[in-house]
Order: C-alpha cells, then structure tokens, then sequence
C-alpha cells in the first residue's frame, strides 16, 4: 500500500473489525510445555477478544525473564524491555498516550526483587494499567535460582541448602502500599478464575495488580503440585463486589466471604499463606490516578510559542 | 594624582578626590552569609547593566550547606557579576571589586584565590564595635589578613545607615549595597529602580519603595564617601537580549523543541531545570514527572518516547551512572531519548555544586556493549536554549539516545543572548498515528545510512514487540549470529552518515595554522577563545577550536591538527601532568577529549586540566599556554638537560 | 585408496573396509535436543580424551530457550569436543564428526557454518519411519539440505539399537553415542567406563551398569559397522591437571585468593559461578550473597570489604551498567573491591548465552567522573583461576576496584590446565584489626605512590566517615578546591606506581618485527595464537601480543609496535570496516581495545572484530590476516586505483 | 606511637574505659539552626553512652542527603555512601562483622524512594542493625523537592501545585513486608520518646525499624507544627511489653493500649494518619536473621587447601 493510500486507510472507520482469539495471536510461545504461562497467555488472548481491544492500540510490556517474553507471543504492540524495569517504561507509556490500553507481565523475580522499588511505586502512582505477576517462585530464564517468594527450606542453586528467609508475600507487600487500588491474585491452572480476575483487573480504572500463581515444571514441579490437585487446599474469596468465576463452585468447595472493600481484613486474608487464596482482596475506585496530571489541553505551535514568547519578556533586556 | 583612598579598613572621610577609570573588563562581588540577600542584589546589577549595554557573565557563590553557620569562611553566600564592553563569555579572572557584609566570608573568598592583588572591598564595619568580644577579636585578625593580602579595604557602616531606614538591616543591607554599586558603576538609577520593581513584583509595593530607598541611600552614601568610581563603555546593540542562565536555557529550550515530558530524579546541579519547568510546563502541555529514581526516570521518558514524541530526562553524573543499562536499550531499541547531563564535580558524589567536565568518557562509552549514539555538548547559554531542539530532532531522526552535556558553571552562569525568533518548526509535528503500509518491518534500515522509521502504538498493522535482545528487521529475537553482525552495522551506520552532514569546525585564531591549537568542548569555550585572544595579543601563535559533537566526532580535525606544530585540550578533568612519579606517555591519564583527539587522529594531543570546582579563568589558560608553547617545551627540556 | 563408506544417509553395510587416520587436531560434536543427555557424553568424551593426553577444548552448544521445542534447529543442544595432539586453547573452526540425534538440530548447526565441510555425521535413522508422515517428510528433506552441503551422512539405528538394553531409549542413546565416538577414536574403554561411574556417582549403581552396557553397544556397534577411525596422538605428560570451566575456575580461584563473600544477582553466563560457590563455599567459611539486585549486590561487597577482607561481586554487562554508580564510590572511597563481569553479547539484553568483548571501554571508563583503577583479563581458563588471586591483592594493595574481564567463552569452555600448587600466602591474612597509632590519617597518601594504609572498622583510634564526596587526607569533606587536585591526583598515581611494576608483554612469533604484529586481550588468546602460527607457517610475516591489564596498561607497547609495519587487534567486539559507507579515519567506530591503544600510543592501530556470537575461528583469523597484510593491503588498494 | 608499641596497646584490656558522650561527639554538625537532625544526633550519643558502645565497634552508614550527613559528626566509624543505598552497604558491614554494632541513617527521599527496593528487602533480610529514617517529608539537601512522604497538596519545588498523591506511609508499607521484625515511630521533639526508641530498637536483635518525624525549619517549617504544639495530636502507644518513655505522661495525656505482637492491629494503628502516633507498632523477636547464614566457623589458610585439594580431586585428570 503506498504512502496516499495509508492515509485514505486511517480515514476509514474502522470500528468494525471484529476480533477473534487468533487477531491477537503471534508467533507459537516457546515456554516448556506444560509451562502456566501458556495458560496466562490464552487468558489475555481471551480477554482481549472479549473486549475486542484494538491490537493496535494494545501493548504489553515486560521486563526480562520467562514470562516476560510473553509480548512476543501476541500480536499487539509490545515492549520487551530490561530486568525489572517494565513499570516505569509502562507509566512512560501511559502517561504519554493515556488512551491506549496497557498490560504489564513480569516474573517474581522481576517484580519483587530487582523490581522491588519501581513495584512499591507504581503501586502508589496507581496509573491505569493491569500489572501480572507471574509468580513461579523461582527465577526460571536463569536456571533456578532463589527468588524472594521461594518457599523458604526450598534448595535453588544458589541456595542449595535451602532459602534461608520465609517467602516474601507480594499481596500482603502490596496492600502495605498507600493508595493501592486493585489487588488480586487467580492460579494459572483455573483458567475460569484466571480469566475473570484479568476482566475484573481490566475492568478497574487503575492500577490492578494480580498476582498469578504460575506453575514451572522445569524447576519448581511440586510447588504448587497439593494445590492443583487438592481443590480443597484452595479457598476462594466471594462477593458481589469480588470476582465471580462460574463453574468454579463444584470443584472448589473452600469459599470465604470477603468484602473487597475491607483493607484490614485483606491484609489478615493476605497474610495466611497456609492456604492458597484466590478472589479479589481489595478494591478502590477512588484513589488518585497519577496519570490524571497529564491530563493538560493540547497546545499548538503557534500556542506555544505565543506563551513562550511571554515568558521571554521575564529574561529581556 | 595622589590617592586619598585609604587602603587599610577605615571609612574614609566625605572631603576626598574621586578618581574615575575606565576599563573594559571588570568583576564584582556581593558576599555574605546565606540568606542575607547578596544574590537578588548582584542579579538586579547584573540586569541593569546587560540592559544599558555592558556584556554580564554572573555566577552564583554557593556554600556547600543548606544553612552554613553564620560568619564562616565556608559559608560564603553570594553572586559575582563580570562586566564588559564586548560580549563576556565567562566568568573571568579574579573579583576587581568586592562587597563584603563580614569579614569571614571574605576571608573564605580570598582563601579560595577569589579576589584580584590590590581589590577594592567594601566591608561591613559593625563587627569592628559589636557587643561580643570574640567577634571583635575575629574581625581584627580578619582584617590583618586581608591587609596583608594587599586589598584596598574600605570599611562601611552598612548596618548603621541601614537602620536609618529600616529595623531590621539584614532584610535591607542588600540594596544599600546596590546603591553603593551602582554610584561607583554609573548605573542608571532609574533603570535599577525598574529593575527593582520588577524582582519584588510578587511582593507588596511597601517592599519596593523600601528598596529604592535603601538604594538611594547607598548611593548617596557612596557618593559622599567613595573615591573610586569605574566606567565600562556600553555597547549599542539593537537586537534585544534574554539574561537567564543555562539551566532556565535548557528548561525553555526544551519547551522550544516541542518536548513535553520530563523524567527526572532530583540532583545537584541539574535540578533547577526541573524547578522552571515545573513551573511553566503545564501551559504548554508538559509534564514534568519525578521519578522514585533515575533509572525510573530514564524508563518513564523510554516508555513515553516509545509511545509518541521524544522525551527527555536530566540528571548529573551519579544519575547517569544510574541510567546506563536504560540508556543501552534505547539504543538497542533505537528508541529516541534526550538525556541531559549537567556535570559536576566526581567521582561519585565528588563536588556536587562545582564545575567538572569528566563525564565526557561515560557519555560515550559507559554503556556496556557496542551501543553507539549521540553525544553533544553546548559551549555557550545560548547553545543550552539551541541545543534541545538539535537533540531531539536528532535523536527522532536517528531513532537513538542523544546526550546532551552541560555542566554547573553552565547551569548557574547567566547572560546575555539574542533572544531566539521562535519557529513552529523546532516543535516537530504531533506523531502521527496512520496504518502501516503492508509488508513494512519495524526496523527497515536503510543499508546506507541504518536509518528506518518506528511505528507508534496505536498504527495498525505495525504491531511488534520491541526488545532489548538481538533482533531483525521484524523485531525478531535473532538466533542466527549474522543478524547480530547486521543490526550492530546499522545501527552504527547512523553515526557514520550524521557525521558526514556535519560541517568541520571553525579555527578561532589563524586557520592557516601556526605553533599551536588548543582544542576545548563544553563551556569552557568562552574563556578558552579569551585565553587564546589575550595569548595573540602577546605574540604566541595560537589558535583554538571548540567541538560541539563529541559522538560522532565532526569530519576535518585531523586536517586541521596537521596545521599546527602541536595540538593541546584545555579542559576541567583530572590529567596526570608529565613528570608526575611513574607517569609514562603510554600510562599518563589524559583530559578525556585529548584522548578520544588521539585515537581518533592519531595525532599527538596534549592537555592542560584542573579539576579545582571552579570553572577556567581565562589568565590561567593563558599562562598554560605560555608553559606549552613548543617553544616553550624545548626551552624547559632543554633547561633540564642543560642541568643534568 | 577407495572409500566405501556411503554419502548420502544410509546404514553401511557390516563388510566393509576400515580406514584409519591420524590427525593432529579434530573437533567432534554431539547434539540432541535438549535434555537428551548429549552433554554429558560429550563430557565424559572429553574427560577420557585428557586423561589418554590429548589436547581437549569443550564447549556446551546451548538453546536460548529453557526447553525449546523438539527436533528445532534453534533448539539444538549439545557439546562440542576439540582434540589435539597438543595443548588445544580454544574451540577451533568447524566440526569434522558429529553425532545428532535428529536431523532438525543438525540442520541447525549446518545453518550456523558449524559443520565443516565433508564432515561424517552419524544420524539417528529412526525418523524415516516414523508413524507421523510430517516427520518422515522433514526427516527426507533434511536430508537431502545435507546431503547438498556435502556431508559423509551416516545413518545409524540409534534408538532401535537401545532398544534392545533399556526400556526407554531417550535415556541411553547418549551413552550409545559415546560407544560410537570411543571406537572411532580408539579410546580406552576401560577409562571410559571409570569416567561414566564417576559421572552417574550419585545416582544408583544400576544406572552405570545400564550405561556401561549402551556404551559397549555403541562401541560394538561402530566396530560393526562404521569405516572411518581417528588418531589423535596423545603427549606424556607428568604434571596433573585439572578440567573445569572457565566460571569453575573462577570460583576456585576465588577460594584459593582467600575471598569469603561473594555478592551476586544472578545472570547469564556470569551465574555458574555462583553456583558453584553455593555448593561449596561454605566449606570454607564464605558466603554467596544473592542480593535483590545487582546495586545491592555491589553494595554488601562494598561494606564487607569496608569492613574487613576484600569481597567480590560477579556479574555480566547489564549487571555491571547497574553497578556503575557503587564503582564510582568505591574508587572514591578508596575501598577495595572484585567486580568479575563475565562478558556476554551486548548491547543491552544482547546475545545473553554467546561471547562478546565489548564490555572493555565501558568497564575502563563507564563511570562518571575520573575513577582510576584497574581492569585485568585472563586469557585461558586457568588464568581465569589465578586472576582471582591477583585480583584481591591488587585490590587491597591499591584500595581500589579491580574488575576482571572474563566473558562467554572462557566461562564455558572446558580444557585441563596444570593444577595448581596452592600457597597459604594467596589467601592474604586476616585483616588485623589493631589501635591506630596517633595521628595516623585514614588516608595518608604516600605522595609518590598515592598509597595508603585503610582502617577498619574495630580499630581504636581510627574511628572516621568515608565519603563519596570530595575530602582531604582525613576524610573530611573538601570545601578547598585544592584538595581536591591533590586526591585527584593520589588516585590516579596509584596506577601509574602500579604499572611500573609491569613487565613489558612477550611477543609470540617474532619479537624482531617483522609485516604484521596482532594485538589482543581476554579469551581470544588461544585463538589468535593459533592463527598466527598458521599464518607463520604460511610463510606470513605475523607475530602476535596478548595484553592482560588493560588498566593500567604494560609498559613498552609503543617500542613493540614500532617494530612492524602494521599494528592490528582482533576481538570479538563491534568495528565498522573500513570502505563502509560514510566511515572515515576520524569517525570509524573501532574494537575497542585498538582504541585504548590508538590513543595511549598513537600507532595506527587497524583492528578485525566480528560479534557473531561465538568465539572466533582460528581459520577466520588466518583469512584475516592474509587480508590485513600490509602487502595484501597495497594490492587492494592498487587494484582499486587501476579500475578507476 | 610506633608500629610495635600500637601492637602492645592492642594487648592491652581496655575494657575498662569509660565512655562519655563528647566520646562520641564529632565536629560541630552543620545543620540548620532549628533542624530536627541535631536532636537525633545527641540521642544516639547519649544512647551509646548509655550502652558504652566503643566508638571504634561502632559503625553509622548512610545515603546521601542532610540526615545522611550524620556519621560525619558523630566519632565512631562512619559510611557516607551513595543516595538511597545505605542498606546494602550496612548488610555487608554486618554479613562480614557481625560482632560490629551497626545504625543506619536515611532520608525519606533516601530511603522510601530511590532506596526502596533496598528498604523492603533489607526488612526481610532482617539483619541486626538500627535502621533510623529521618523523615521530614521532603528533600531537604537539594532544596524541597517533593518525597514520598510529603503530604497530598503540599507544595514543593518539583511539584508546585502541591503533591498530587497522598504521601506514602513507611509504617504501613514496612509492617506489610514478610519478616519485618521490629517498627516504631517517634518524634525528635520528643527527646525522651525519641532516646526510649533508639534504646528498644537496638536492643532488638533483628532489623530495627524506626521512622523518626523531623522537623526541616528551612523547607517544611508547618509541616509538623501543629503536632509540635499541640501535644493533644499526639497519641503514644503504650504496653508492658512497648516502649516507655517516663516523664512523658503529663504532656501526652492521649494514650492508646497496643500490643506490639498485634501485627494486624498495628496496620490499623500505622494506615490512620490523622493522628501522629508514637511508640512501638510491632515486634517479633523470634523471626530468623539473615547473617545467621554467616555463621561459619573460621577456616585457617591450611584448612581450605586441604578442602580445595580435595575439590581439585573431582576435576583431576
Ligand atoms: C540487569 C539484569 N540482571 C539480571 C538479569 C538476568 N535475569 C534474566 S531473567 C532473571 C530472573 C528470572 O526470574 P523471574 O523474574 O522470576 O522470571 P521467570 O523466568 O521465572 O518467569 C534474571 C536474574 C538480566 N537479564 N538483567
Ligand atoms: C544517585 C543520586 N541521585 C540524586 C542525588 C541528589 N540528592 C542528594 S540528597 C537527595 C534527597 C534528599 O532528601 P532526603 O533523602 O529526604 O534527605 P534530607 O536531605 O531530607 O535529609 C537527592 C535527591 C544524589 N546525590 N545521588
Ligand atoms: S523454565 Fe519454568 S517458567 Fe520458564 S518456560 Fe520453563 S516451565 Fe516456564
Ligand atoms: S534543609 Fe532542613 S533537613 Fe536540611 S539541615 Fe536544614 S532544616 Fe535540616
Ligand atoms: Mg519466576
Ligand atoms: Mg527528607
């Protein structure tokens, strides 16, 4: 298509696309099989078919390990960024171009550790975009090594004796945070759970942080192993206001009622790691959105120069 | 014609000869303790005097504290304004003229070598009578001291005459100074009225009319007292001026270039950058982000600059340093990024409010792997206002990382400048967010110039993920070791085909050649030409030659070398000196421009550096020169062998 | 003499003709898909080889996926063995036998010019007949890409042949391969099956017994079978020898320099040593700190080694762009400090698991400001033991930051080197922490050497802060310009007093002179000396230079130089070439190691690099040589002069 | 004193020297008049007067800003490091000399926004040290930029229309960190309160946490005002097992019973911030310590070459 003929395409409406699974669907993933972040991926793929997001106005950004290839595996714009740094490049988009839709993956690693402060702010700038924490408690790119939420006692190879330290806990870490607005976690293998939690999170206007239990089977196969075949190690939060996930009833008997607009009983929720806890532990729709600040009038050139030339008079001599 | 004045601290009587001088070149400062006011009266006679058409080059002196003690050398707290009757470029040589308002921040100034053999100093008397002893006793052994340093001292009850007005002096002994200054200068009362009224806008109007009665007071005082007053012939310029330093240069700049999203984390010298913008940039549409830190702050203008337009993020030597994995992406993303650099004082924190230019090496090779890109330095203020349009427009062409780097005593100098005629254009045009032609790649380099353009979020068809891995023209990760090879080609190939648009730079001196070139970068050229000026004056044969992009290199310089019998820099890093213990010609540590001159022309390139925080005084360079002169360098070895 | 063997995929027949040959040099290669155990046999191959005393370089053929899919040819993973009948210094050129176990990965590594040309391959012929027909499709067009490249192809029933000992053939084919390659290179069976039991140790007894029985299949098999035998003579050799890798010896070598904390953030390839260290450091009271980041990381070694004994910190190039700000501080500080950076491909994410060099100017001068200290190279993996131990005295003995430059290939190269005689001494004593004699300065320069004796923490007496900002030999912050020239200066003559201890670098070849004298630092040693013994034998007048502290550098390289007509580098780093298009004299971008030396000697250094992600092929450099050569350069140029 | 004469005083048994406060005093402190710093400095000399801690044992690290200008006034051995990364530096000191006492100094800038990914993890790590954040709610050494921790709608030179989030809270952020150990608040205007703190918190064998409210007259002059005046907008948390500051009762008649075991309750207490509540939130003394992994017995140069010998074996041909 020419130069001319692009331009006579952008003025088509093009509001009648209509999205499939495939629309959204890039190259084959290359994770090892039976990898959660395959499932991970079908649940965006899924997702955004739902809400028929516009590829193009889509991006996922990440940081550097397993699951952060994970853009490269769509078919929307992506960002493949470096190492625990995929939040700030996100809010550099959003802040830039508030209207597109913004998906951020990252590993545990990414996240928690190298990603520790860019985590705790963005938490706290709460800028409108989904934020995933594929959560395999190890560092899988890099071949087993100790990652803040490995289970302590757990051997990597740099800890071969064991992590010495409890897992960190990132919901709990999380809604420590002022101004958290959105926090979530959903398991890899219930990808009914998994699928709504994404709607929900996409659905909030802020920042929804969802922590996904990821399963490796290349490193850590039996960390979640009771938990994926004992439902009854899972308990699921519900509410009105929380996430429904139908279908779930039958196999997942444990259910605890949970106002998500509850913070302390979040917190005490969070913090009991003898379960795995799936469901949405807080919401707020009020807290500040940073992005609003750059909610400013567009200027022109002539605009611009005409203020500037006003602010000239302030250094003339 | 005998002089009256007299030249140990005392005020001199009211029946005295007035001896007036002209000159074309002199220096002034205003010292105190912080807080004290100095500064507001420096900037308004500053101002007045760019306004009747003397050329003003002023520098803050900053005390390393927030809040030092009161009455310390350390603390001095004040402004020193340099006048001309050409353009001045620089902060000079030694203070001709100094204001004191206590004897210990003068003595701080002299101890740093601030004030000119034979200086005129008015000081403050109150000390002399004050209530507590010790002080008294400091102000005596003060005052032997700078007697001894040769200064002609000239003690004045600023307190006193102060209170004639006012009740409490120390929000008024400013502007009593100001008169005082502007009597011996022959500044136009009613300009520094206006100029008065202008700084104190935002106050009520009972604040002015106090300072224009302070004002006259120390003119009247002056001009009954004073036997020394100073003419600096004015110049007729009908183009009209900006006065504003380079940090407020770069901040409007910015905003000239179209920018509109600043990342930043704050840092000494840099910071005040952010301070203008964070007032201003919300009128035009700007967002000035502060990030929970500099790498943050590199990912938030990254990711805005992948999203649409160019951002930029400012910072200082410990922030690049924080920047440098951020900085290699972009380029391996070919993501355009403006990085500002104000230089400071190093390593790590080293003199946070003090001139270096020692980043210069980690501008361009700090970045692990091969990761070319740009790096520019402004030499002048009006270059820190120019120089942000150049680097994003740069940077967008050319889809990579454009560091710009200025440095402190470019950041608090101020003076004069054309003021710019505006055009739409250095704005660039809002991105625009079409579909993407079918069958168009993400990285289509063009394999004579590596140039290809990006798509935007936002156009169809041109979804793709960005990476920092290897990759191909699609954005692919690339297994297959010659796409490496390829995609590292192209994108140093951008380099190269920029180099060739760029013009060789002008000789300032002799073009022809002669016995030596002195080459600088970065703010150092105003007093490197008025080294080199005074140098020809005295016969040498040297010329020089200042080079704004550092990377790549401009095209010619080895050409230019060859016409000179020996080639030096003059810059403000460290350089191990010859005959240091152990040093060798292969071991010596060079001014970071001599070395990159070497390798890149093989020529044998020189330097002259000092890290002193502070920036060059022009008489020094000269006698640098002096000292280099091949002629001089034969005579010295030949002295040597002479003796042994 | 006839040869029977077919060349096109086919199982031989059992009559046929043997024919035997014996080289001096081959490279043999084992690849699967991973987890097929390739490794490991290629391992035990390997081990036997250097036991029998063969020369032996292995190195890992590694996906850049975890688990890539099977029968990929981006998955292909393996081991490749170098023989010789000498010490073997490096990987060599291309491969002459190799075993695949399926045609995708072979066809990988045919596409990467891993193969040479005419190599024997021994095929796993079970996928001709698979039950998926796609797979019987690929399998036949595989093939026939092969066979057009000329490969002997050999196609042996590999799995049918398990079959007949294990259940599950995955897990034994491996083993069955090793019997092939020891009877095709005549190796001791009974060292073979030692090595297998050494190898599966920890596992059950059944489990060598199962392997020694595959093994003696393949063994038997090939006997049956196969026409072709090697012969690489073996050299007597009475010292005992160690095989490990590069990163292994790094971290034994860390053991043996007395280091006891090692703070880290893993990242390919640097990781490896950590855990290594993770498995036995505590052996020895230390400690392997896996920080939050690699800043962290950098940090603890700081305070550990403020604290007491020197620490390290071991990472790869965005590693070390996150570390640049705590250099900065530790050469400010004067703290001493180990940074290993285990080179990969760059920039940014780059070639995670392939070498590059091009980490040389940022790990020289990535840090802003000027921050003198040292940068070493080992050149062979048991320099990569003993650098250890340098590194830590240097480091102590300057209070300084010494960064070792390892990278890719040495990291996972495996080759036997002379073992070592370890000395108590290498570990330095404990720190002794005894009162500090009155007056004694925490940094009491020695004004010829800049050296100074540090005080730690625990000593009475010598309670003061260190700082990052400027200070004075009592680390008091310097509010004195001249203070900081005078520390400036300590800094720097710290390395020049350093390099005087320096021996002048050996010439390998003609230390006379002579065309063409080659320059190189790092892994690339064995490689490059390689290729010039070729090249010599070719009657090519080359010699050779191998630089191992490229800060400070060794004395004499300029007299070396002079010595040829022509002075060239060659790395694994990115250089435009010459005749690109725009690339001229001044703004090519060149290896960066012939830019150290362009500017340090002013020899017009030339330089050849290629970033292709492997290491260099010795037969490449040959053709560079031949290229580089003065004369062969003259020629080209005539020629082009004549078709103007 | 000659080299060998110093060997003979290290012989000597200097425990009997008595240390007085000018033992620890270092040059005059250089901040402004007024500058709430000046009031911690003196409560850590009278502290370790108190504990006659030996200066030459006793180590203080800090960032970059004007409260990490602290160990330069202090005489015991000091670490003035880079901005935001005093933690790291304090882990190594005490990973390698455990034996050291070791106090950390931070800004709110310092510690809670480029330091924070430091701050989390050094809260799990869990090392036994005093880690002090002076916080005065903005960035005081580069002239009043905002902080974390500046108040929503406070004005700052970075932020003229005001703070646009609401300001972070390091109680509550540090009390949701897994392992956290020890978490306290005081005021330095409160020097009786401010001295019972730093005593608690280095007797807590773990990772003392201890957020100190600064008064910074040169940039945030009514920031703490009214709670500096009105001692009605103090509240202190007391308990048997919190921390007691006598002498106090009179002023501070606004008390609140809180048991420092109560982790829950203690988030309740650190998320109100409409009241400045001093005193201890939280304490744990039995969760693991990170240098415990240090915890090696010395090996002799012999030693290791006879276990590095050893190791030679499995590569030996
Ligand atoms: C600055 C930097 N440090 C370290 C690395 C090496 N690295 C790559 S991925 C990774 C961690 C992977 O673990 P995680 O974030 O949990 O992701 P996963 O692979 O488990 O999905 C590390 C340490 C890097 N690429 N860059
Ligand atoms: C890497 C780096 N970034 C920025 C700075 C500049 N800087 C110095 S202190 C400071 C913040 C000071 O605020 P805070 O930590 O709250 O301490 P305070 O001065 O208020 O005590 C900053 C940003 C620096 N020195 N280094
Ligand atoms: S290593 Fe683990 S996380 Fe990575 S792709 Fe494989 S299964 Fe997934
Ligand atoms: S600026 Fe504020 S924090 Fe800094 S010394 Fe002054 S009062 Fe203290
Ligand atoms: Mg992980
Ligand atoms: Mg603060």
């Amino acid at each position: 298509m020419s130069e001319s003929c692009s331009l006579l395409h952008a003025a088509l409406d093009d509001d009648d696309r209509v999205f499939e699974m495939a629309d959204y669907q890039g190259p084959v993933a290359r994770w090892c099989a039976g990898c959660g972040d395959h499932s991970v991926l079908t649940a965006a793929q899924r997702l955004l078919a739902d809400e028929q997001l516009r590829p193009e106005n889509t991006v996922f950004v990440s940081g550097i390990g397993c699951s952060s290839r994970f853009p490269h595996y769509m078919k929307t714009y992506g960002f493949h960024g470096i190492h625990g740094r995929a939040l700030p490049v996100a809010t550099g988009v959003k802040l830039q171009r508030p209207e597109l839709d913004v998906f951020v993956v990252m590993g545990d690693g990414d996240c928690v550790s190298i990603g520790a402060a860019h985590w705790i702010h963005a938490i706290r700038y709460n800028v409108d975009m989904v934020a995933l924490l594929l959560d395999n408690n190890i560092y899988g790119l890099t071949k087993k090594q100790t990652s803040p939420t490995t289970p302590q006692g757990y051997s990597s190879n740099t800890q071969p004796l064991g992590s010495w330290l409890p897992a960190m806990n990132p919901l709990e870490a999380t809604l420590g945070v002022t101004n958290a607005s959105f926090v979530a976690q959903t398991a890899e293998w219930v990808p009914a759970h998994l699928f709504a939690t994404l709607k929900a999170a996409h659905a909030h206007r802020g920042f929804s942080f969802v922590r996904i239990l990821q399963r490796c089977p290349h490193f850590t196969p039996d960390i979640f192993d009771q938990a994926v075949k004992d439902p009854n190690r899972v308990e699921l939060l519900e509410h009105p206001e929380g996430i429904a996930a139908p279908g779930l009833e039958k196999l997942y008997t444990h259910r605890i009622r949970h106002d998500p607009a509850d913070i302390h009983r979040a917190r005490e929720l969070a913090e009991d790691s003898s379960t795995v806890r799936l469901g949405l532990f807080f919401r707020d729709e009020r807290r500040p959105r940073y992005e609003e600040t750059r909610e400013l009038p567009h200027h022109s050139a002539a605009d611009k120069i005409e203020v500037l030339e006003e602010m000239f008079e302030r250094y003339a001599v | 014609m005998a002089m009256k004045l007299p030249t140990v601290g005392e005020t001199p009587a009211a029946d005295r000869e007035v001896r007036v001088r002209t000159v074309s070149d002199l220096s002034v400062e205003v010292v105190s303790d912080s807080g004290e006011g100095a500064q507001k009266c420096g900037q308004i006679f500053g101002a007045v005097s760019a306004k009747m058409g003397n050329g003003v080059w002023t520098v803050e002196i900053i005390p390393a504290e927030v809040e030092p003690p009161p009455r310390s050398p350390a603390g001095a707290s004040g402004i020193r304004i340099r006048l001309g009757d050409t353009e001045v470029t620089n902060w000079g040589d030694e203070t001709d003229v100094a204001v004191a308002f206590n004897e210990q921040v003068l003595l701080g100034r002299h101890r740093l070598g601030g004030l000119r053999e034979g200086a005129t100093v008015l000081l403050e008397s109150m000390w002399k009578t004050h209530p507590d002893p010790d002080i008294q006793t400091q102000y005596r052994a003060g005052l032997e001291e700078l007697q001894e340093a040769g200064y002609r001292i000239v003690e004045v009850p600023m307190e006193e005459q102060c209170l004639t007005v006012v009740d409490n002096p120390r929000r008024g002994k400013n502007m009593f100074a100001l008169g005082m200054l502007s009597w011996m200068f022959e500044r136009d009362l009613d300009r520094v009225r206006e100029q008065i009224a202008q700084a104190f806008r935002k106050k009520a109007a009972a604040v002015t009319e106090r300072n224009h009665r302070l004002l006259e007071l120390g003119y009247a005082w002056a001009a009954d007292h004073l036997g020394e007053r100073w003419v600096v012939p004015t110049m007729d310029e009908d183009r009209p001026h900006l006065v504003m330093n380079g940090n407020e240069a770069v901040a409007l700049g910015a905003v000239a270039a179209g920018l509109e999203l600043a990342a930043m984390y704050p840092i000494t010298p840099a910071t005040s950058v952010s301070h203008m913008l964070g007032d201003v940039f919300h009128r035009f549409g700007g967002v000035v982000h502060q990030a929970e830190d500099e790498i943050a702050a590199a990912g938030v203008a990254i990711g805005a600059s992948y999203a649409g337009k160019c951002s930029f993020t400012i910072t200082s030597g410990p922030g690049m340093a924080l920047k440098t994995e951020f900085l290699g992406l972009a380029i391996m993303a070919e993501i355009p990024l403006v990085v500002v650099d104000v230089q400071r004082g190093g390593p790590s924190t080293g003199l946070p409010t003090k001139v270096e230019q020692s980043d210069l090496l980690a501008a361009l090779f700090g970045q692990p792997g091969d990761a070319p890109h740009v790096v520019v330095a402004p030499a002048t203020i009006e270059e820190c206002f120019h120089v942000m349009t150049t680097a994003r427009r740069v940077a967008e062409a050319l889809r990579t990382v454009v560091i710009v780097l200025s440095d402190a005593n470019l950041a608090t100098g101020v003076a004069p400048f054309p003021r710019p005629e505006l055009l739409p254009a250095w704005q660039g045009g809002p991105p625009e967010i079409l579909p993407v032609p079918d069958g168009m790649a993400p990285y289509q380099w063009d394999p004579r110039t590596g140039v290809s353009r990006r798509f935007l979020p936002g156009q169809a068809g041109g979804e793709h993920t960005v990476t920092g891995l290897a990759h191909d023209e699609r954005s692919k990760v690339a297994y297959d070791s010659s796409i490496n090879e390829r995609a590292s080609a192209m994108r140093s190939r951008k380099l190269a085909a920029f180099a060739s648009t760029l013009l060789a730079p002008d000789v300032n001196g002799d073009a022809e050649g002669g016995d030596l070139l002195v080459v600088g970068w970065g703010s150092t050229k105003g007093a490197i030409e008025e080294a080199v000026s005074r140098a020809r004056a005295e016969g040498l044969s040297v010329s020089s030659l200042h080079i704004t992009f550092l990377s790549p290199l401009p095209p010619g310089l080895a050409q230019i070398f060859s016409r000179f019998r020996k080639v030096m820099t003059v810059e403000i890093n460290y350089s191990d000196r010859k005959g240091d213990p152990f040093v060798t010609e292969t071991n010596r540590r060079r001014g970071q421009l001599s070395w990159l001159l070497r390798g890149a022309t093989l020529v044998d390139v020189d330097c002259w550096t000092r890290v002193m925080g502070e920036p060059l005084r022009p008489a020094r360079i000269v006698e640098a020169l002096r000292d280099h002169m091949p002629v001089a360098e034969l005579a010295a070895a030949g002295a040597e062998v002479a003796e042994l």
